[in-house]
């Protein structure tokens, strides 16, 4: 072909859409620029946009025909954990290739897919820590809403917190619905939890349009961030952007991004923003992994001289470029990148300012080590083990589909 | 604390599990008496519409119930057939069954039919179909899906037809016949469930003379074999077929008597007749 | 004052009425008269403007009403008393009543007492819904409701329907009354010849569609009869 | 009453007061050290900031409370050519940089302006730190809210500064917060038993998270039995208060809840319930009144706290405007084919929230709360009443009422009821059917447009703001019974102290399934609804 | 069979009857065709279908049966359900749990006893609802039994107690919505929001191989067939008269004597195992299933397709969905971002313009094209 084919598998209706149509409108923008430097290879890029419609299982139809039908030789796309499960195997299947920008709950690595977002260990923990030993932290509320992220990065967290001697009636969890939007008794439940004398402090894994209201009622209640701090692992700049932070100042947040880090690679990447999206648009995480992310498959399909899925993925691997907080990101070899951990403070104009941060990078972890089962596993796509979930007890390498 | 009844019902010992005993036992009419109806009441938000009403209907009976309107006919006849459950009161059919235990479909099933005084047909399926349904057929799930109409059954439809003239309509959906028409085809559904008792609620509204005269005539054949009940505002309709006329008024019997004795009634001619329909008067213009 | 030329209408593929036409006088008292699904009913509501007709002229007090919506007609002067009632269920009597005055044309807000007067019964029953009221009920509250619209002239879809002996001669004299003193046009549909006779001037007799015969009452003889009303 | 406001109101004025005396000193009242100390501040990482401030603690000086509020405030810059402290303030909406000590309007570039920062640790510290200084201020409710803010941790010195400033105090509140404190030094600290027990036995009446958190401590201290049995008592007689008082939270939690479902479903309730459309599109009536609240803010954004009413008319207007071009354009078509109604309003549904998503991008949009509106009312120490709440609360009583007036008392009410139940027998009677629909919903929309008035109060507004309403409105308006509003009004009503009742017990997630679960089997005993039609035309 | 007899007695079974054979040829005609366009011929000849197509044809023919299912009920009795898709979702669970426990020690944590879902979770055993299902028989014994059985339960329930129109629609929309809420639990055993997925093979065939997806489409289009069959006889028998009668007025029906509840029921039951059937063909073929399946608008949405098909003539319900679902397909492709325009306009102008759906639309033409000879005989009588 005379062009090279990208997909974007991102839903621009239903539910998602909400966070999901700024990275389509990222990774547009990103292969507009490469365009203008030349393209790649030699040849032009071309955008392929579908939309699976925020409907889990056509995230497998549209992958395949992105593969099948329209011949792309990348994907950037997904955003919830189910979605990609669901493309997963077609990836597999048709060996295909795609890069997922979204921080998830880890437990997995796969050949055909790279984790651009946190793992568990690149958002969660640092968190955590930072709460217990700068804000004093004893008592804890992981909030979240009733799926598998927050699930699993809670259970990572409860067995991290009682690895650190947290007891079990200092935490308390709290499920809710996606879209839950009454929040009343659950916020009065957490200042009830807060004002028995500990230092209190909730881990909100709350995701998507339940956030305004909860953090509206947060707002109303007087839950101020000096009473109860919630450091929040799904609220980003784009969220905060539809509401009013005003009460919310203090209120924190964990990325690997902020739009407020002082970098000339930000400040560039947030002016092409702007020129593209609009003036008031911000920039967020996901956004940044989804950068990283082009960027690397970029220079990979340059490093390795063809669009090939076998050739790029190998030579991705041990692969830097720079990230936005003026460090770089490195491919490792588990598909998942070196991320640095930032924990932002909400400010009055929707913007986050960092109050804390990693020394340097920190690797992604696929496996767990919070989880028993997981502990055991590793992923690495470099010879010899060339398996995203070898067993280090058993030497066996389980769950591949190729 | 309904439910301990129940449970001590499962284990008396003086009969089986009420779930085996056969489904419907034959109607008993050793008395000669198809319908007792004692001491009924019934009150809609306060307004009493059937007030301590008795009334007896004989086996094979043509009764007429006459009455002003709102004497409470049409829900007299809503108890009999399940619609409507009384305040007090008791309501058998034969020596043996209850009515007011029972739900509407177990009540047709015992062989009482009803022809409703506003038409009422199923109008999407065709006049012939509404028959069909009609038809004294075993009516539950599994014989009827596997019913298929016998020669004999489409005989009886295609009589029936004839009776009620629709033949040429039998195909048309019964939603699109006129007034009239649905009056005909509702008394050929009644022709056709071949009922042991049969409430008739106005069937001459909207009929000409003549047509008046042939369902008199219908529902005298009918009598004998068949029970039935009939409602009617027509007096020239019920004087051409009554035996027996019952009066109702503010729910209960008011007058019940022969044509002739009713229509002397100074009662009945106050509330009802009026001076034209009198016993002597220029009967019926 | 109702004039109708060459109507012709259809229901689906089916054609009900056949180029039929039909006068009638100011002050009238036309009796309409035919067997069961001639399309009586259906020329009725051709009259009110309930079904769209294929073709053909309708005119009443010389306005060609054809063209005009339903909603025209009660307040142009036709009261309308249709066949099984149609009572609106779910209102009360009252309700149902005062539904008519938005027809009026003289802004009266109450409803008249003369209705009281005619049918007592739904005085006493001012507050039941109209639904749960007995047939007998209903027709009687149907015709009030057409009175209250104060109409020019009262079309009645056989109104005696269910009605009690003492009360349909009562509504015989209504009719009488409304029409030779107040001068009120009326057009019945009866089956029955006995009331027909009574309070009809004229009679049109109608089969398949078309009005077969038209005269002075006096003047329906048992042979018309028997050609036209016989089964 | 409401916290953020006074504050905001006393920074105000404090800000005046302190331009004004700066003003007179300028010129020869600043000691080396502070000013020293200011260019510190410009000059520390935020680690290091806390030093910094306690030495300007120790300083005393006349500028700290400004300096330490505006702080707070998150408006405290510097001049990055010359470190001088700076202002940022928004006036009407505008940036203004001020100099900190003139107040006067500085003409320098935003981009010169940095912010000094702070974090969680550093408000804590600043706010004790004002707290310390307005121990003495002139406005009773802001020495009370000092005393209050040193319940939790109150150091030596402070303490004895309140127990000297209790002597000359005259406001009966701030005299009982500062009793309470010091009843609190006394309970554990009072080396005499029996001064102990008196004051932890008053403590009792006090619902103060910290008293009781205090009491906690000293109950679980053995060493002298009869101070903790004291405590352990006094602690019963709180928590039999606070109990009393959840319970109350959880009633007005449900009313809440049930004033939203109202909001939510009783548009739907004329469209659907009187009218017979099977209305899919009701959610989206909803969201373009939240819309409009938004487009309204945007017009005005100086005057957010005038913006929500000027929001309702408008908001009633657009959705009834979009309502009767749906209902002239669709619906109308469709009458007597209820379920194809279904049917066209879905794919209305579907276009009207594409359109907003094209129009307004998909993201959530912000929609500002009035400073009226936000906050709590603090009954006591245990019970808050939201103020969005509250009024929202007030505000689907009076819409309620509004309409039952509509519907019962105006001939609208009365003919579209009769066009519901038959159409052609009310065109015979002369009603102008057509109208009557288009107004009715007309009405119907309008509501459902103010209901989003309220809630872009409390929930996003984006495109899925309607789905997500959707079901709960048709759940209570069947639930209520349709076609019968009271019926609605109980049923929302129900469900939302339901579910609040629910929720404490087996978490949300399960109460929103035992709700559901229990109309079903509700409606098995009542097939109509709460309220059914009755009668026989209801069969 | 008399049931099978009354079906090829076209003369006087009218329209929607007439079209059952050619429609089921057709079927099998373009079942072969795929079959052989994607396993004979090679990429690149004009005849060669793509999985791609073999895929989705299995999806559009699933969901085609789904919309038979709701027309049996809606468009025959008039019980608007609301909640269909949660019989769909229950089968189609019944058959991931299958396919689930064929993964055995093939998946990531590499436990023969505990899918993955379970180990991360810490779960410790099998929770007992999840035992027999390695069992191909039993699990699908299951996965109708199921839905089945909810179906009888809340019909039962509903019917009995006389729960009628949008009372009763809005009760199956509650239905499935809770159901959604409860699957979507970790607690509950099923995979939470993330459902089942990543499955490897049924009845030891690769479900990755196209052989395998061809056998499942073409299987898909057999029963697709046999269940129109059976609906159209079933219809077609005194029991479909019943049901019709009880749409028209259920209470008239009753005082004929028929037990208007249980006609319901086994109706509703009926109709429930077919979208049963429908979700434990399209598990295999889409390959995950998750409590999205059970959000009320899918069930809205399958409604949408009967209405546009033409209600209550069961192949319209068929082509229905196939239209919509292939508008779906066709539109997301060509305008990512302004799809939903076009589909709901195309809700409205079908609703607007065709009241009897499509198989309306195409009966009127057929009818202006040759009136049938009744219809000039009724206009002449
Ligand atoms: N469901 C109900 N709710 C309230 N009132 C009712 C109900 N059913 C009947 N009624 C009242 O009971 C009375 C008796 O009604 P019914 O229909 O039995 O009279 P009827 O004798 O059949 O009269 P008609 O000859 O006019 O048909 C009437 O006044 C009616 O208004
Ligand atoms: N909605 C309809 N669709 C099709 N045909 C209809 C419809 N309504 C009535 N008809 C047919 O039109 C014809 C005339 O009906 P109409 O109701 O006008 O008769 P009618 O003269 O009033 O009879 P009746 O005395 O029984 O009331 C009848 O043959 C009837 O079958
Ligand atoms: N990966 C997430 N956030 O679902
Ligand atoms: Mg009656
Ligand atoms: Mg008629």
């Amino acid at each position: 072909a005379d062009t090279i084919k990208v997909g974007v598998l991102h839903s621009l209706s239903g539910t998602m859409a909400i966070s999901e149509t700024t990275l389509k409108d990222t990774v547009l923008m990103m292969i507009e620029e490469q365009n203008k430097k030349g393209g790649l290879l030699g040849k032009q890029l071309e955008a392929v946009v579908v939309d699976p419609a925020s409907n889990w299982p056509l995230f497998a139809e549209k992958g395949r025909e992105l593969i099948t039908q329209e011949k792309v030789d990348v994907i950037f796309g997904s955003w919830t954990s189910v979605s990609r499960k669901s493309v997963l195997p077609v990836l597999e299947e048709l060996n295909g290739l795609m890069f997922y920008p979204v921080q998830y709950e880890g437990e997995e690595s796969s050949k055909n897919v790279f984790y651009t977002g946190a793992a568990p260990n690149q958002q969660a923990i640092p968190a955590v820590d930072y709460l217990m030993n700068d804000l004093e932290v004893e008592r804890w509320v992981l909030a979240g809403t009733d799926y598998v992220y927050p699930r699993t990065t809670n259970k990572i967290l409860e067995a991290y917190l009682e690895s650190k001697g947290v007891a079990k009636e200092d935490i308390m969890i709290n499920y809710t619905p996606f879209g839950h939007s009454d929040w009343q008794s659950i916020i009065a439940d957490i200042k009830k939890f807060g004002s028995e004398g500990k230092k209190t402090a909730v881990v909100s894994t709350i995701n998507g349009d339940a956030n305004v209201p909860f953090y509206k009622e947060l707002g109303n209640q007087g839950v101020s961030a000096e009473d109860i701090p919630v450091v929040a692992f799904s609220v980003g700049e784009e969220e905060l952007s539809g509401f009013d932070t005003a009460p919310l100042v203090g209120h924190l947040a964990a990325w690997n991004y902020f739009q407020s880090v002082e970098s000339d690679a930000n400040t560039a990447f947030i002016k092409k923003w702007k020129a593209f999206a609009g003036e008031d648009r911000v920039t967020n995480d996901p956004m940044e992994a989804t950068y990283i992310g082009f960027n690397l498959w970029v220079n990979a399909v340059e490093k390795a001289g063809t669009t090939d899925v076998d050739a790029v993925e190998q030579a991705i691997i041990g692969l830097s470029v720079p990230n936005l907080t003026g460090g770089t990101a490195t491919m490792g070899a588990n598909h998942h990148l070196t991320k640095p951990v930032l924990i932002g403070e909400i400010q009055d104009d929707g913007q986050f300012e960092v109050v804390w941060e990693t020394d340097g990078e920190v690797a992604g972890d696929a496996w767990s080590d919070f989880l028993p089962e997981s502990a055991k596993l590793i992923a690495d796509w470099t010879a010899p083990i060339k398996c995203g979930n070898y067993n280090t007890e058993t030497g066996v390498c389980s769950g591949q589909n190729y | 604390m309904k439910w301990l009844n129940d449970f001590r019902e499962l284990f008396r010992r003086d009969q089986v599990w009420s779930v085996m005993l056969p489904k419907q036992v034959d109607v008993n009419l050793d008395k000669n008496i198809a319908l007792y109806i004692e001491d009924l009441n019934v009150s809609f938000d306060g307004f009493k519409a059937i007030n301590q009403l008795n009334l007896y209907i004989k086996e094979g009976e043509l009764r007429c119930l006459i009455g002003a309107n709102g004497a409470g006919k049409t829900t007299l006849m809503d108890i009999v057939t399940g619609k409507t459950k009384p305040d007090s009161g008791s309501v058998w059919f034969g020596q043996n069954h209850d009515l007011l235990g029972y739900d509407e479909a177990a009540i047709a099933r015992l062989g009482i039919g009803r022809k409703f005084q506003k038409p009422t047909v199923f109008e999407e399926l065709s006049v012939f179909d509404n028959l069909e349904l009609s038809l004294k057929t075993n009516k539950s799930v599994l014989p009827t899906l596997f019913a298929r109409l016998s020669h004999q059954q489409d005989k009886r439809i295609a009589q029936v037809l004839e009776t009620i003239g629709l033949t040429e309509q039998r195909q048309l959906a019964a939603g699109a016949l006129s007034h009239g028409q649905k009056q005909w085809l509702e008394i050929g559904m009644l022709l056709a469930s071949d009922c042991r008792l049969l409430l008739v609620d106005e069937p001459v509204a909207g009929m000409t003379a003549e047509e008046t005269e042939k369902t008199a005539e219908l529902l005298n054949k009918l009598a004998g074999e068949h029970t039935v009940v009939v409602v009617e505002h027509d007096m020239e309709f019920v004087r051409s077929i009554a035996r027996t006329v019952t009066v109702l008024h503010q729910g209960s019997v008011l007058a019940e008597g022969s044509m002739d004795d009713i229509q002397k009634n100074k009662e009945v001619i106050e509330v009802y007749l009026g001076e034209e329909h009198a016993e002597g008067s220029e009967a019926a213009l | 004052m109702i004039r109708i030329k060459n109507l012709n209408q259809h229901y689906g593929g089916t054609q009900i009425l056949w180029d039929l036409n039909l006068d009638i006088a100011e002050g009238s008292c036309t009796c309409i008269m035919g067997r069961n699904g001639v399309g009586k009913t259906t020329l009725l509501k051709a009259i009110m403007g309930l079904l769209p007709t294929t073709s053909g002229e309708i005119e009443f007090q010389g306005k060609a009403l054809q063209n005009r919506s339903a909603e025209f007609r009660a307040p142009a002067g036709i009261g309308y008393v249709p066949q099984g009632r149609e009572i609106f269920p779910l209102l009360t009597v009252e309700e149902n009543l005062r539904l008519g005055l938005q027809a009026r044309n003289d802004g009266l807000k109450t409803i008249p007492e003369k209705v009281y007067q005619l049918f007592p019964v739904l005085k006493e029953m001012l507050n039941r819904r109209g639904g749960d009221l007995s047939g007998g009920q209903q027709q009687q509250l149907a015709i009030g409701r057409a009175l209250v619209t104060d109409p020019r002239v009262l079309i009645l879809d056989e109104p005696n329907e269910g009605i009690q002996p003492n009360i349909v001669s009562q509504i015989g004299d209504v009719i009488l009354k409304l029409n030779e003193q107040d001068g009120l046009t009326v057009i019945l549909i009866e089956q029955k010849l006995g009331f027909a006779r009574r309070v009809g001037k004229e009679f049109r007799l109608m089969e398949k569609g078309s009005i077969v015969a038209a005269d002075r009452m006096e003047n329906l003889n048992d042979q018309l009869i028997r050609q036209y009303l016989a089964v | 009453m409401n916290r953020y406001r006074c504050h905001y109101l006393l920074s105000n004025s404090l800000k005046l007061l302190f331009g004004f005396l700066l003003f007179v000193f300028s010129s020869f009242s600043y000691s080396q050290t502070i000013a020293e100390l200011h260019h510190e501040l410009t000059n520390v990482t935020l680690s290091k900031t806390k030093s910094v401030l306690e030495k300007i603690v120790q300083t005393d000086d006349e500028t700290n409370l400004h300096l330490f509020e505006t702080m707070l405030a998150g408006n405290l810059y510097f001049d990055t050519s010359d470190h001088s402290l700076l202002v940022l303030e928004k006036v009407d909406g505008v940036e203004q940089i001020k100099d900190f000590y003139s107040a006067e309007v500085r003409a320098i570039d935003r981009s010169d302006a940095k912010k000094i920062r702070v974090n969680n640790a550093l408000r804590t510290y600043l706010r004790a730190s004002i707290a310390r200084i307005q121990l003495t201020a002139k406005d009773d409710t802001v020495r009370k809210e000092a005393v209050e803010s040193l319940y939790k941790k109150v150091d030596k010195t402070t303490f004895a500064t309140v127990v000297e400033l209790r002597s000359q105090e005259t406001n009966k509140a701030v005299q009982s917060a500062m009793d309470l404190l010091i009843d609190m030094n006394d309970a554990q600290f009072n080396k005499n038993e029996q001064q102990r027990i008196a004051a932890i036995n008053r403590l009792a009446k006090s619902l103060e998270p910290a008293v009781r958190n205090m009491l906690v401590t000293i109950a679980n201290q053995t060493e002298v039995p009869k101070v903790a049995a004291a405590a352990t008592q006094a602690l019963q007689t709180i928590e039999a208060k606070i109990g009393f008082y959840n319970k109350l939270d959880t009633v007005f939690f449900g009313l809440s809840l049930g004033s939203i479902l109202l909001l939510a479903s009783i548009g739907l309730a004329i469209t659907f319930g009187v009218m017979g459309v099977i209305n899919m599109a009701h959610g989206e009536m909803i969201m373009l009144g939240a819309y409009t609240t938004y487009v309204v803010q945007l017009l005005m954004p100086n005057h957010i706290d005038q913006s929500i009413i000027v929001a309702i008319p408008l908001a009633f207007t657009v959705s009834a405007l979009v309502g009767i071009v749906i209902e002239r354009g669709v619906i109308q078509f469709l009458h007597g084919r209820p379920l194809e109604t279904l049917l066209a309003t879905f794919g209305i549904s579907l276009i009207l929230q594409q359109l907003v998503r094209s129009i307004f991008s998909p993201l959530n949009r912000q929609v500002n709360t009035p400073s009226w509106m936000s906050g709590s009312v603090e009954i006591n120490p245990v019970l808050f009443i939201t103020l969005n709440r509250l009024y929202i609360f007030f505000f689907a009583l009076i819409v309620f009422a509004a309409l039952l007036v509509i519907l019962r008392k105006t001939s609208l009410g009365l003919n579209v009821r009769a066009v519901s139940q038959n159409r052609n027998m009310a065109r015979a009677l002369g009603i102008k059917t057509a109208r009557v629909d288009a107004l009715t919903f007309g009405l119907g929309s309008g509501i459902a447009g103010i209901a989003g008035v309220a809630l872009s109060q409390l929930t996003n507004v984006g495109p899925n703001l309607g789905q997500s309403y959707i079901i709960d409105s048709f759940m209570v308006v069947v639930f209520g019974g349709v076609g019968n509003l009271f019926g609605t009004l109980v049923a929302a009503f129900t469900l939302g102290i339901a579910n609040k009742l629910f929720e404490p017990m087996v978490g949300a997630v399960l109460s929103s399934i035992l709700v559901l679960v229990f109309i079903i089997l509700f409606i098995q005993k009542r097939p109509k609804g709460l309220f059914p039609q009755k009668g026989r035309a209801a069969e | 069979m008399k049931l099978f007899s009354s079906i090829f007695n076209f003369k006087r079974s009218g329209e929607p009857g007439a079209v059952i054979v050619p429609f089921v040829a057709l079927l099998f005609v373009v079942t072969l065709f795929a079959a052989l366009g994607n396993l004979v011929f090679p990429e690149g000849s004009v005849l060669h279908v793509s999985t791609y197509s073999i895929t989705l044809l299995g999806k559009y023919l699933c969901y085609a049966m789904l919309a038979l299912a709701v027309d049996v009920v809606w468009g025959y009795c008039g019980i608007l359900s609301l909640g269909h898709a949660a019989f769909f979702a229950l089968g189609g669970y019944g058959m991931g749990m299958y396919l689930m426990r064929q993964i055995g020690d093939r998946g990531v944590y590499g436990n023969a006893l505990l899918p993955d879902f379970m180990v991360f979770l810490n779960w410790e055993s099998l929770p007992w609802y999840w035992f027999g299902f390695d069992h191909f028989g039993f699990a699908m014994l299951m996965a109708l039994l199921v839905p089945a059985l909810l179906a009888f339960v809340f019909g039962w329930l509903a019917f009995r107690s006389r729960v009628t129109g949008v009372y009763l629609s809005i009760m199956t929309q509650a239905l499935t919505y809770a159901l959604m809420l409860a699957f979507f639990r970790n607690e509950m055993g099923f995979g939470g929001n993330n459902g089942l997925t990543d499955f490897k093979d049924i009845l030891g065939f690769s479900l990755q191989s196209d052989t395998t997806r061809v056998v499942l489409l073409a299987i898909t289009s057999l029963l697709l067939s046999l269940l129109l069959i059976l609906s159209h006889a079933i219809m077609k028998s005194r029991f479909g008269k019943v049901i019709v009668a009880v749409r028209d007025s259920e209470s008239r029906a009753r005082f004929l004597g028929y037990r208007t509840e249980r006609y319901k029921v086994w109706l509703f039951v009926y109709s429930a195992v077919i979208a049963a059937i429908a979700g434990v063909l399209y598990v295999p073929q889409i390959g995950i299933i998750n409590p999205g399946e059970f959000t009320p608008i899918n069930s809205i949405e399958i409604v949408i397709w009967v209405a546009i098909g033409g209600r209550g003539t069961l192949v319209g319900a068929v082509l229905g969905a196939l239209l919509v679902n292939y508008a779906k397909t066709r539109l997301t492709a060509i305008f990512p971002e302004a799809w939903l325009f076009a589909l709901g306009a195309l809700f409205v102008v079908v609703t607007l313009f065709l009241p009897k759906g499509l198989f309306g639309l195409a009966g009127s033409i057929r009818k202006k094209l040759l009136p049938s000879p009744a219809a000039v005989k009724e206009v002449k009588s």
